[in-house]
């Protein structure tokens, strides 16, 4: 059993000068045989061993991560916590991982900071109005705790935002969720690992899957830079990399893996304590605890595996923060990096069986799979455990893109007359 | 300023000029040249801020971009101030005010400090392990952790600067103007290729610059003297633009570079108004020369961070350049031969020079002889172990190393100094070649990270491509320049070089101490306060990668970005988990290399220039008609024409009602037009809209609707058949340049056999609708002689006509249900066009309306507006639409996706009408419709996409899209608000004139 | 009679820099693929629509841009009566459209024409736009389309730091402040 | 930002461009004969390729005309640009 973490712990600690304190996680061989594999070491990865093994009792599994832990989008994102989703799924979805979000660090036992600042989205025009007043509703119905802010309660919230009438696209209100907010993702990644790992979760780093071994329909293992592993049942959750391991058992998947930019200004006294996004002019802003603004930028058209983008993005993002903050003009970027986002075309994820198998998918999740990460690992586990879907992720199976009862999120389409 | 610390013969300040500035509110002199660090430094002070963590004092560390500690705010002007900025990049300029950052109440008594004792509580990522109980008082933590955290302070008023673009195109581009570089450009330039050098210092020359020693000479001159000739004959280039106090920041792929110029910082307060601030150059250049340097490592050894403690290079840029002495009795502490150059020039500089501390064992290259000439004395293979003074280093403590170099030995020699140069080699400066995506290779001999494989036409030269020694920076430099740039520049052929040679290299990561390992401090990261034993700490709890242990003691994640503390985190790890370190690899340095304001990012795409904003040929009139507008995509709409004090709902109330009892105009001329012309017109309209065309008449109007493959309604329009092959087509405003790009996309890639051109003429022609049972006396009275009987002239048709002899074309077509007409006239004649429909409408009263007043219009008849009533998830059969569905069409865009199991279902979405018990209540759009309301969780059925109250009705209505909705007529249904519940019917969509009567009246 | 109106009504000077509106001129969208639509636009306006990308061809009346394959703009030199905009459309209309060869748009208020010239228009145009001029600007009569400041135009080369500029009516306004703006820090 | 050589116009800026997706996806003929799979299969299955692609672009702000692209999508190199109807010049 690992020690636990505690300010007792670290005064213990202190007097041995540190020396003492257990490895996070082990650093094991793979074994021949595992009684499932998760192949991506990711945040929505981790999560998913953990709850096999928490809530389903499979302990003989194994991660598989071909470079460092939480070194993909989890350490990427702007981590930004929400769930006020248009769609019942969704929301069904998304608040599901905002419970668990609410008592994770201490069920972890590791502090993953989950800083419930509130996520405001604001409305730049009559269209933005409407879809956000939809949403607010449908949240409200949905017992998400959704509210409508007029301009003057989105100033007096966040008061250094430019509500002035006379901006080129001034803001017209609104919607709120109090509970949504902020955590750290590298410490959700290494708080599930620590937490698996504890149940005897193999965390197998530096190794890469080079093919999956079928006999007839179903899985057999596979094929590692570390030899062959055997084992009955694969959860892929390899985000922007999802397509290419799919394409491992000739299977095609409705997703799009493009760039997504981010960046961080040098570290300044508190000066925001909210999260605002604005979907009309491209910002989302909020400060981390080290002071730095992490601000998101948008995606670019085009597929690209070399977590880079284009630096139009990055300008036209960073023109849109000084159109609502002017006072941030002399701040100064200090780090930017791109991720791999995995699209699809109805902006919703893919939490699914697939037709061989004892093979899982879990993908799809864009530009905003973190927020779900408790939830997703923890209905892929379902779904890996008993081979059929939570009634949560019921809705975002594979087939939906064959019936096409898909779940817009794009909100609405914005055309205007 | 204190007299002693300068030297008076100095080639580089103004000693004639003095300047004062402010620093902690203390009045303080330099001169014209100086940095704020020489400046401070000058004036006896090192200690200008606090670390992050520990609050530990901090001084000047080092003279460029590298400076990890003395980081300050500049200005106290509320729009104008600027955090953390370097002291040693900040030229003096008269009004200068600086302040310490990260300290209260001041930087020389710090309460924070107080975090140091705590120290031994608070190990790398200790926050993971704690802040965990209560529960719920995470909140309370963070505030205050947030609190103790950043460093400066965020303006609070918008920024007065202004900040401008410009996009260069060159042949070649030399990132870094020192030796290497100079002679790069030089030759790129004489060989007529269009060439642009930059460097981020105020002049050209890097540290040959004052580099005046017997040990460096050029063709028996001092490599500085040789050198300043150099840069004298760049003036003589055409080809070559030079630009100075210009920092690249950012190296992106296909040799895509950004780089900041400053313009106004080092201008004294008074000069920088209405000047831009700084510029950010778009390079695109064929070929990248970068030629960055080196820089000087740290040392690692216990309490190595105390203020007085410099980069040995540093100390000797200060003397040698400015001409600053940043002690009187000053130590060095070394594992290579460089420190010793910058004793020769103390020394000549008459600073007096304690020791050099050399953890090597006796070496004899030249420069260490000179310097044992001089007689200077050095502490052969030894270290320090300690170092003394708070707020400022008083004392070292020496002693020996053991023949490994693992532990010290022997007795502790204390020295008294004031300042302490250490140098632990150098690093190059990679930076952007791994930002371009070039790959590294590790050398081993000296620990360097150097440039290998690159996917661009780039090289590296000089001391970035590892080349450290005067004659090999030379020679390796024109070598590599001539083959990258194919010419043949015998310039620099046998030139006489003499330069020292270093003979013995050593180099320990961590170095030791007679103190037990865990309780010294040594740092690696200044300002993020990361000691060995954080890294140390790190590893032990299974952070392998330096990726990992980067993030989680957060070395190199401060605003210097690790330039002085990565290398050695690489190191220590590598000693510690006993790999090599060439097989750690590096962690990936991310742009920008120097921090960019957001300000330079954006340039003047500020305030009106944010976005672009589309005007209509009859937008004049709207203004001086006190019309409110409304953003509808990058144009600006008439929204409503508010009469004096007459609210937004009285003013809609009023043009709607005037619009129905008589007349009224509105401007339509953002609606996409796009000119169809070609043999297979037709054809291509039976397979882009729903319905078919074929049979279209010319002269005459259908209302089309178009999809996406997936079955969705996309956009709807009014299109025109004007000849045999010839339409034109209406779009959405918003939609109009998606449609036109989708329909060149399916002529060009899907149908190229279609013989059909499409031309967008959108801003080609002013489109006024005038509706209203008036319309036609008014059309009668502008266009006399134009037949407007119904016979003549009926619904859906189009007449070719000409007001004052300018041809114009009018159709016959309505959004609101009423009789109406639309002109549609070259754009310079509709204003006046406009007006005269005004004139001729006044005896009628014809009103102008805006946007609000057309959508409410419309929704009394029941018509939909893409994007508002649809939302990307209706198809046509949805909208209950299903006669305009082509059923004897094979094809068209989306007819597949209609019958998928999914869109075939008989109780989708579907759109219908609402009326609300009570008439006068309006509901809310975007409010949401059940059934029953009691029921847990409650189902939503749909929600409501339009809604007014309508004055022709006297009563409100509502559109909305209902779960199996068509079938429900005249049930009732709820609409659950926050604090009310509205209760509803579903009714048809159509709530006037059913029959269409008024088309015609 | 109807009044002319003008978005831009307005010509600015700036240290070597002159931008003014040029109008009315006639402007025509051409578009076709036969051979027969080049030959008969030669015949009609003694002018071949040049078939190398980025150049133009004209006479003392009249310039064709290349915009396309497929696309030329033609546009007068000199300002024309309005009210026989349509004349000359009219019959180039019924030989090209009508007799199936190819399409003919009047665009001649779609477009509205600025000239840029003096020694800094190329550094103007550079504050906002990407295009490579080091070539163009030598270059008499090449044409090219490209953004300046996200807006699309037409760029004319009529000779040494002098050029035509087409923009889309709605956007002139917006891109003519935004050149004035940028050329004071000139 | 790429440098994409236009077929039509030459060498660009990437921000005079639009990118279409993955290239060769042809229109079904006949979509009615076509499965519910079959058609999402057109509809939404993608390669998404790491490695080379074959991709459509447009010129949208200078000669509008759409073409193909070879990319390489791992390192961002395009091998090689051709026309529509032309035959990609890389297997």
């Amino acid at each position: 059993m690992k020690n636990k973490y505690s300010i007792f712990s670290l005064i213990k600690n202190a007097f041995s000068y540190h020396e003492n304190w257990q490895r996070a996680w082990r650093d094991p061989e793979p074994k021949k045989e595992y009684e499932a594999i998760i192949i991506g070491g990711g945040g929505h990865g981790l999560a998913t061993a953990y709850y096999l093994a928490k809530k389903h009792n499979m302990k003989n599994i194994a991660v598989l991560e071909k470079g460092w832990i939480g070194g993909g989008n989890t350490g990427r994102n702007t981590t930004i916590i929400r769930s006020n989703y248009l769609w019942d799924a969704s929301a069904g979805l998304y608040d599901h991982a905002l419970k668990i979000w609410e008592g994770l660090s201490q069920e972890l036992n590791y502090n993953v900071m989950f800083s419930q600042r509130g996520v405001m989205n604001l409305a730049h025009n009559l269209q933005d109005v409407r879809d956000l007043k939809r949403r607010t509703h449908a949240n409200r119905l949905n017992g998400i705790d959704a509210v409508w802010l007029n301009t003057d309660e989105v100033k007096k919230f966040c008061p250094i935002i430019n509500t002035s009438p006379n901006i080129r696209y001034p803001v017209l209100g609104g919607t709120l969720q109090r509970r949504a907010g902020t955590a750290r993702h590298d410490a959700v990644a290494w708080g599930y690992a620590r937490g698996a790992d504890a149940m005897g979760v193999d965390i197998i780093q530096n190794c890469e899957l080079k093919g999956i071994k079928r006999n007839g329909n179903s899985v057999e293992g596979i094929e590692t830079t570390k030899g062959f592993i055997k084992t009955k049942k694969i959860g892929v959750v390899a985000a922007g990399h999802s397509s290419v391991i799919a394409s491992m058992v000739d299977l095609k998947l409705p997703l799009e893996s493009k760039p997504l930019q981010a960046l961080v200004s040098e570290p300044v006294k508190p000066i925001i304590d909210t999260v605002v996004m604005s979907n009309a002019v491209h910002a989302y802003v909020s400060q981390s605890d080290k002071g730095e603004l992490v601000i998101g930028a948008g995606t670019d058209a085009y597929v690209s595996y070399t977590q880079r983008g284009s630096h139009d993005v990055v300008e036209g993002t960073l023109k849109a923060i000084l159109e609502l903050y002017p006072i941030f003009s002399r701040m100064k970027m200090l780090r930017q990096w791109g991720g791999i986002v995995d699209i699809c075309p109805d902006a919703s994820p893919i939490i699914s069986k697939t037709h061989i198998k004892g093979l899982y998918f879990n993908c799809g999740w864009g530009t905003g799979g973190f927020k779900a990460t408790p939830g997703s690992g923890d209905l892929f586990a379902h779904t890996i455990a008993n081979d059929e879907p939570h009634k949560l992720n019921a809705d975002f199976n594979i087939n939906r893109f064959v019936s096409g009862d898909l779940v817009d999120e794009h909100g609405a389409a914005a055309v205007a007359h | 300023m204190s007299k002693d610390l300068r030297i008076t013969n100095n080639k580089f300040i103004d000693q004639t000029t003095r300047i004062s500035f402010k620093f902690d509110g203390k009045t303080l002199y330099g001169f014209k040249g100086d940095t704020l660090a020489s400046a401070l430094l000058a004036n006896n002070i090192h200690l200008v801020g606090r670390s992050f963590k520990y609050h530990r004092p901090r001084g000047i560390m080092a003279c460029g971009s590298e400076e990890p500690n003395a980081i300050v705010q500049v200005g106290s002007d509320a729009s104008m101030t600027e955090p953390n900025t370097r002291v040693t990049e900040i030229e003096l300029y008269e009004g200068l005010e600086a302040t310490s950052q990260n300290c209260w109440p001041s930087v020389n008594f710090d309460i924070g400090a107080i975090n140091n004792f705590f120290s031994p509580l608070i190990p790398a990522a200790f926050y993971y392990k704690t802040f965990m109980w209560p529960a719920n008082f995470w909140k309370l933590y963070e505030y205050f952790i947030r609190k103790s955290a950043g460093l400066g302070k965020s303006p609070t008023k918008p920024d007065k600067d202004i900040y401008d673009h410009r996009y260069l195109h060159c042949d070649v581009l030399v990132v870094g103007g020192g030796i290497s570089g100079i002679m790069a450009a030089k030759t790129a330039a004489k060989n007529n290729l269009n060439t642009v050098l930059i460097d981020d210092k105020i002049n050209l020359g890097g540290t040959t610059l004052f580099q005046q020693n017997e040990c460096f000479k050029i063709n028996n001159t001092y490599s500085n003297e040789w050198l300043k000739k150099e840069i004298e004959s760049l003036n003589s280039l055409k080809n070559l633009t030079i630009k100075t106090r210009t920092s690249l920041a950012a190296y992106h792929s296909y040799n895509y570079l950004l780089a900041r110029e400053n313009l106004t910082d080092h201008l004294d307060i008074n000069e920088k108004k209405d000047k831009v601030r700084q510029r950010l150059w778009k390079i695109r250049a064929k070929k990248v020369i970068i030629s960055t340097g080196a820089m000087e490592r740290p040392l690692i050894f216990n309490n190595n961070d105390r203020p007085g403690i410099m980069l040995s290079s540093s100390i000797k840029k200060y003397i040698d350049y400015y001409g600053v002495k940043c002690g009187q009795k000053i130590s060095l502490f070394t594992n290579n031969d460089s420190a010793y150059e910058t004793a020769i020039s103390l020394n000549n500089s008459g600073v007096n020079v304690n020791s050099v501390i050399d953890i090597r064992d006796k070496t004899n290259s030249i420069i260490v002889k000179q310097a044992e000439e001089l007689g200077i004395k050095i502490h052969w293979k030894s270290s320090i172990v300690n170092t003394n003074g708070y707020k400022k280093i008083n004392s070292i403590e020496i002693m020996k190393l053991t023949d490994d170099g693992a532990a010290v030995v022997g007795e502790k020699i204390k020295e008294q100094c004031d300042c302490l140069g250490i140098s632990g080699g150098w690093t190059p400066r990679v930076h952007l070649f791994t930002q371009s995506g070039g790959k590294l290779k590790f050398r081993d001999e000296d620990n360097v990270f150097l440039p290998d494989k690159s996917e661009l036409d780039q090289i590296s030269i000089g001391s970035c491509n590892g080349d450290f020694e005067l004659d090999d920076v030379i020679k390796n430099s024109v070598t590599l320049t001539n083959k990258f740039l194919n010419v043949d520049n015998n310039d620099y052929e046998n030139l006489e070089i003499i330069s020292s040679k270093e003979t013995t290299k050593k180099n320990i990561w961590l170095l030791p101490s007679d103190k037990l390992l865990s309780k010294a401090k040594q740092f690696l990261d200044f300002q993020n306060d990361s000691t060995a034993n954080d890294i140390k700490l790190a590893l032990r709890e299974g952070f392998k990668s330096i990726e990992h242990v980067k993030r989680y003691t957060t070395t190199g994640m401060a605003t210097d970005q690790g330039k002085l503390s990565n290398m050695h985190a690489l190191g220590i790890i590598a000693e510690t988990a006993g790999v090599k370190m060439g097989e750690l690899g590096t962690t990936t340095f991310r742009p920008p290399y120097t921090p960019l304001t957001f300000g330079a990012i954006v340039g003047r795409n500020v305030g009106e220039f944010f976005d672009i904003t589309r005007k209509t040929p009859i937008h004049d009139w709207h203004v001086e008609n006190k019309a409110e507008f409304e953003n509808v995509g990058q144009w600006k709409r008439a929204w409503y024409y508010p009469k004096k004090n007459e609210s937004m709902h009285d003013a809609v109330q009023r043009e709607s009602k005037a619009a129905r009892d008589s007349a009224g105009m509105l401007d339509a001329s953002t609606l996409g037009k796009i000119d169809i012309q070609g043999t297979d017109a037709s054809e291509f309209l039976n397979r882009v809209y729903t319905n078919a065309w074929s049979k279209l008449e010319i002269g005459k109007c259908r209302y089309g609707l178009m999809l996406n493959e997936d079955g969705m309604v996309y956009d709807d329009g009014v299109t025109t058949r004007l000849g045999e092959n010839h339409y034109i087509m209406t779009t959405t405003t918003g939609g109009a340049a998606n449609v036109l790009s989708k329909l060149e996309d399916y002529l060009q890639t899907e149908w190229p056999e279609l013989d059909v051109y499409l031309t967008s003429v959108t801003d080609q022609f002013a489109t006024i609708s005038i509706c209203g049972p008036n319309s036609k006396k008014i059309l009668t009275k502008v266009i006399p002689d134009l037949d407007l009987s119904d016979k003549e002239f009926p619904h859906m048709s189009f007449k070719n006509a000409s007001i004052n002899n300018i041809k114009c074309r009018v159709m016959r077509i309505s959004f609101t249900g009423e009789h109406s007409y639309e002109i549609n006239i070259q754009s310079s004649f509709g204003k006046s066009v406009w007006e005269k429909c005004f004139e001729a409408g006044k005896e009628f009263n014809i009103t102008p309306y805006g946007t609000e007043t057309m959508h409410l219009l419309r929704a009394e008849k029941g018509f939909i507006i893409t994007g508002q009533d649809t939302d990307g998830t209706m198809t046509p059969v949805d909208l209950q639409m299903d006669w305009i569905i082509s059923k004897k069409k094979y094809d068209f865009i989306g007819k597949r996706s209609l019958y998928r199991s999914d869109t075939i279902r008989d109780d989708r979405k579907q759109l219908v009408g609402l009326i609300t018990e009570d008439p006068k209540e309006v509901l809310e759009e975007g409010a949401q419709i059940v059934s029953e309301i009691n029921k847990k969780p409650v189902e939503m059925l749909g929600h409501v996409t339009s809604s007014y109250f309508s004055p022709n009705l006297n009563k409100s209505i509502a559109l909305a899209v209902v779960k199996n909705g068509k079938n429900l007529k005249g049930h009732k249904m709820f609409v659950p608000m926050k604090n009310k519940t509205i209760n509803v019917t579903i009714t048809d969509s159509v709530f006037l004139d059913k029959d269409n009567k008024r088309l015609n009246a | 009679m109807l009044n002319y109106n003008s978005p831009i009504k307005d010509q600015k000077e700036y240290s070597e820099i002159k931008i003014s509106e040029v109008e009315p001129t006639l402007k025509l969208n051409l578009r076709g693929k036969k051979r027969d639509f080049i030959t008969k636009i030669g015949k009609e306006l003694s002018i071949i629509p040049p078939s190398d990308p980025n150049t133009s061809s004209g006479n003392e009346k009249f310039n064709i841009l290349w915009l396309s394959p497929d696309e030329w703009l033609l546009y007068s030199n000199d300002k024309i009566d309005l009210k026989n905009t349509t004349l000359l459309e009219e019959k180039l209309f019924n030989e090209v459209s009508k007799s199936k060869i190819g399409s003919i748009a009047n665009v001649t208020d779609h477009w509205i024409m600025l000239n840029v010239n003096g020694k800094n228009t190329f550094d103007l145009l550079s504050t906002g736009c990407p295009f490579n001029f080091n070539n163009f600007k030598n270059s008499k009569n090449a044409v090219t389309q490209t953004l300046i400041n996200h807006i699309d135009v037409i760029l004319h080369n009529k000779d040494l730091n002098n050029l035509n500029l087409f923009v889309r009516r709605s956007f002139s306004n917006h891109l003519w402040s935004w050149l004035n703006d940028s050329s004071r820090f000139f | 930002m790429f440098l994409i050589n236009c077929p039509y116009c030459g060498e660009r800026d990437q921000s005079e461009f639009t990118a279409g997706g993955e290239a060769h996806i042809v229109r079904p003929k006949q979509p009615t004969e076509l499965s519910d799979d079959q058609w999402a299969e057109f509809l939404f299955m993608r390669k998404n390729i790491k490695g080379i692609q074959f991709e459509r672009w447009s010129h949208a702000h200078g000669c509008r005309k759409w073409f193909n692209m070879v990319r390489d999508t791992s390192n961002d190199k395009i091998h090689a640009v051709y026309k529509m109807g032309e035959k990609p010049p890389i297997k």
